[in-house]
């Protein structure tokens, strides 16, 4: 479905993307997870052929992405800097769009604008940004593309329209089932969607897993420091917190069960590490934790 | 219903509801169970995950499976979900009993008076 | 040409303006109604256009090619064979002296008519003929209705003929002009389209026939042509 | 699964053409101010007066033509030509199903149907200066000098007019691409273009002489026309070149 290769990509000099590389296979939920500018936007217009890799090579249903008319016409990049002309309504926007794409469904388009109480003859300009979000969102989902892509979806909405919308998106999706991928810098309110994660950090992709393995990639360790170091030996840690001789330790969870018990008989409490933890852990700069800024003085 | 940002994986949390269900008899012997895709409306979760979850209890045989039809209960369901429970569940929570009565140097004859002293009391109650 | 630039910066303010105009929120009700308000405008006039009075110059059509050049004719002494038709007005006189004077006022300096003069043997009065040859357009229409009537007046106290009009007119036109795309492919090629219209012929003079030993002096910027003399007197 | 859609470029140009026709539905209206405006001028202080004459007639002619509201159309359908190509306008598109081929083409014939709305609004303006002037309260007779228009003027002045505001909208379309590309444009092409115009405009230009010449000295209707086809299809022609590979929300 999606094949990156070595994709890069430079603006004047910085890098936005460095040799990655991944595959997204057909009719699942990806999460792309990454900090701001760690890529995640540049990776996403490539792959909707807004913007043309540096090098490397892209393919989408197995075309080259950029200025590819089969791609524009199967895919669907919704994000905050999605521009409407501001002489037309808002309810014109909607049967503007079903012009464009094939698979549109009004009807869904129609009741999803009643229930978020749009007024037809608003205009996009004159909305604020959550409620562009949201548009933009109805957008999205109507369309009903081979290749949906949400870039930052819920910027500036409430709790409600978010969960109201990670709904509507499960939703469509079970009933029609395509490629999607959403990019975040949170995870935990949408991981029960995710099947896949992406994590990328500075323009190189970190992980690729299923979501359920996430769940599982770390484990926290909490104990007696000399005890913990004894253990662990140079293994590397994705998080430390310690206060005097006592510390929480997170490492990559490599152990069997057998070791974990007899770590526990030494006094050392285990428990799981939530993805969103995980992903905050690996994606943080390599200066340490925001610890090493106070320790210095 | 589910911990969904809960540190449980969510497909384990499937399976221990749809567990459930069948040791309190919501779904009979024989009977269909939830497709992953309605579980995945349920619960608001990706049908992948559902599947994950059915797909472990088909492999515990607690579920089978009619090509095209979907996911039975099968009839050895019960016996082997409380097996499985009184060997992993019971099994975990005897380890962090013991552990725990180890760090406050606990006695193994006050433990186990303890545990004889709850039984009694519980049965009283029911009682 | 160097203005151009600055027509240029004040269009594009222009459109800015406009386009916020087109912008600005809440319906202004000129804002939405404003293209419909000027095609309506726009079909009213052109439907009333027809109903206008015509606005044409008044005059027939003329060749050009059929008026002759009565310049050249005068000079050749062959005036007489010019059609009747262009000798507008005659008048005679009976001049009272030998030297006879022709005086222009001072206001229509600026016309310079011209004077031609032939002696005529056994001639005893004075005729003067105003000879005129239709003003026609480009486009070949004659508007020689809109020039003046010549005048002249004899003193004979100061044996003088005094040119009080000479038939030159200037007409004061307000003019629907075609557009330049139009004038391009259809008007007279030699036309600049930036210049006005160019009229033709309408040239005019004042043949006089005196006696033998008459003489003619002029006052003022007066061109006098001696007809079938090859030496001019001094 | 969900089915895949082939889009045929024509159908992907249609649609951008509507949607342009009605979201860019204020590029319309910022031309008929400005023709609303140029008839303000011309009706309240006519294009031009001349004078000119013979030995027994000369001419004050104040001239009412709708040569203003076509220079003034002209005018804005360059800056309309250029402001297509901005970020807000290039953007719009890339909402929707689009590539650069399909978005310049239906830019393309967006331009060129305001070029010909705007060219016949242009021309019956004419009707509307005339009847202010009949209608203000010193109305002077108008004189027709030329005589009625017939039908076959008519059209191919309008197709001339049509023609000479599309190739101003291609020719602002390629000076916009030329900027979108190279930034410093938006400075060295006005500079030159005024520096040309005030330097030598004053001293006839040789080559804005001969350029000037090339169109506006054409008598000939249909070499005219073919002139002015290859100019707006050499200017199309080198935007889509040049805009064909450029980015989107690259930022």
């Amino acid at each position: 479905m999606i094949s990156c290769k070595h994709v890069t990509k430079t603006y004047r000099g910085t890098t936005a993307l460095n040799r990655l590389s991944c595959n997204i296979h057909e009719n699942t939920i990806t999460g792309l997870i990454g900090r701001n500018a760690a890529g995640k936007t540049t990776l996403l217009k490539i792959l909707t052929g807004m913007i043309k890799e540096s090098s490397g090579e892209v393919e989408v249903f197995s075309k080259h992405p950029f200025n590819n008319l089969f791609v524009s016409a199967n895919s669907i990049l919704v994000d905050d800097q999605m521009s409407f002309a501001n002489s037309i309504s808002l309810y014109e926007l909607l049967q503007q769009a079903g012009r464009f794409y094939k698979n549109w469904d009004m009807d869904l388009a129609l009741r999803l604008f009643d229930y978020f109480s749009f007024q037809p003859n608003a205009i996009h300009e004159g909305l604020s940004k959550g409620r562009k979000s949201t548009f933009n969102m109805i957008i999205g989902l109507a369309s009903r593309c081979p290749l949906t892509i949400f870039d930052e979806p819920t910027t500036g909405m409430d709790a409600v329209v978010r969960n109201d919308f990670y709904r509507a998106l499960l939703k469509d999706y079970i009933a029609h089932p395509r490629t999607i991928i959403i990019s975040s810098h949170h995870l935990d309110e949408m991981e029960h969607l995710l099947e896949h994660v992406l994590v990328i950090k500075k323009g190189k992709e970190l992980l690729h897993i299923p979501m359920e393995d996430l769940k599982e990639y770390a484990i926290g360790l909490e104990g007696k420091t000399a005890v913990l170091k004894e253990w662990l030996g140079d293994q590397p840690v994705l998080t430390k917190r310690t206060a005097s001789d006592y510390a929480y330790i997170a490492v990559k969870n490599d152990f069997d069960t057998e070791q974990l018990e007899q770590v526990k008989q030494q006094g050392v409490k285990v428990s799981p590490v939530s993805a969103n933890d995980v992903c905050m852990y690996l994606t943080k700069g390599q200066k340490g934790g925001i610890d090493d800024v106070f320790r210095q003085r | 219903m589910l911990d969904l940002n809960g540190v449980t994986p969510i497909y384990i949390q499937i399976a221990e509801w749809m567990e459930n269900q069948i040791l309190n008899g919501t779904f009979q012997i024989d009977e269909k169970v939830h497709s992953q895709y309605t579980l995945a409306e349920m619960f608001n979760i990706n049908p992948a995950t559902a599947a994950k979850g059915l797909h472990l209890l088909s492999e515990e045989e607690i579920l089978y499976t009619k090509r095209g039809l979907g996911k039975f209960v099968s009839p050895l369901a019960k016996t082997i979900i409380m097996e499985k429970r009184k060997s992993q569940t019971l099994t975990g929570l005897i380890t962090d009993l013991v552990l725990e009565a180890k760090q406050l140097q606990v006695e193994d004859d006050e433990l186990l008076e303890m545990i004889r002293k709850e039984m009694k009391q519980q049965k009283g109650e029911e009682i | 040409m160097i203005i151009f630039p600055f027509i240029f910066i004040l269009l594009i303010m222009l459109i800015w303006v406009a386009n916020s105009w087109g912008k600005r929120k809440g319906a202004g009700f000129l804002r939405d109604r404003f293209i419909s308000i000027f095609l309506i405008v726009l079909i009213v006039s052109t439907v009333m256009h027809f109903f206008l009075p015509e606005r044409q110059l008044v005059g027939g059509k003329i060749d050009i090619s059929t008026i002759p050049d009565i310049f050249h004719e005068g000079y050749e002494g062959r005036i007489d064979q010019v059609d009747s038709q262009y000798l507008l007005k005659e008048w005679t006189f009976t001049p009272k002296q030998e030297m006879i004077q022709i005086a222009l006022p001072d206001e229509l300096n600026q016309s310079q008519p011209q004077i031609f003069v032939e002696r005529i043997k056994g001639l005893d009065v004075m005729e003067v003929g105003y000879y005129r040859t239709p003003v026609v357009l480009t486009s070949g229409l004659d508007i020689s209705g809109y020039l003046s009537e010549p005048r002249l007046r004899f003193e004979a106290g100061s044996n003088q003929i005094i040119i009080e009009d000479t038939g030159y007119t200037v007409l004061e036109l307000v003019a629907l002009k075609r557009e330049f795309p139009i004038n391009q492919f259809y008007l007279d090629q030699h036309q600049d389209f930036f210049e006005g219209p160019l009229a033709e012929r309408g040239d005019y003079l004042f043949y006089l026939r005196i006696p033998e030993q008459a003489d003619v002096e002029a006052q003022g910027d007066i061109w006098i042509e001696w007809i079938g003399e090859e030496t001019e007197s001094e | 699964m969900m089915s895949f859609v082939n889009v045929s470029l024509k159908e992907t140009v249609w649609n951008q053409y509507c949607f342009k026709l009605k979201s860019f539905y204020g590029m319309f209206r910022s031309i008929i101010i400005l023709q609303v405006i140029a008839i303000g001028f011309t009706s309240l202080a006519g294009v031009a007066s001349t004078g000119s004459g013979s030995m027994t007639i000369s001419f004050n002619v104040q001239y009412y033509s709708a040569d203003a509201v076509i220079a003034f159309t002209m005018i804005g359908l360059f800056i309309n030509g250029i402001q297509m190509t901005t970020k807000p306008f290039r953007e719009d598109d890339f909402v929707f199903v689009t590539n650069r081929l399909s978005q310049n083409l239906s830019n393309m014939a967006f331009l060129l149907t305001v070029s010909v709305a705007t060219g016949i609004t242009a021309l019956l303006s004419r009707n509307v200066i005339e009847m202010i002037r009949y209608f203000l309260p010193e109305h002077s007779y108008m004189q027709d000098m030329d005589g009625p228009n017939t039908w076959y003027m008519v059209v191919g002045g309008g197709i001339a007019t049509i023609l000479y505001i599309a190739a101003c909208s291609a020719l602002g379309y390629l000076v916009g691409s030329l900027v979108q590309l190279y930034k410093g444009l938006v400075i060295i092409i006005p500079a030159v273009v005024i520096g040309y115009s005030v330097i030598l405009g004053t001293q006839e230009g040789y080559i804005m002489g001969k350029i000037w010449a090339f169109y506006f000295s054409e008598h000939h209707l249909g070499l005219f026309a073919v002139k002015l086809i290859c100019t707006i299809a050499i200017c199309y022609g080198a935007a889509i070149l040049l805009l064909n590979q450029k980015e989107v929300r690259n930022v």
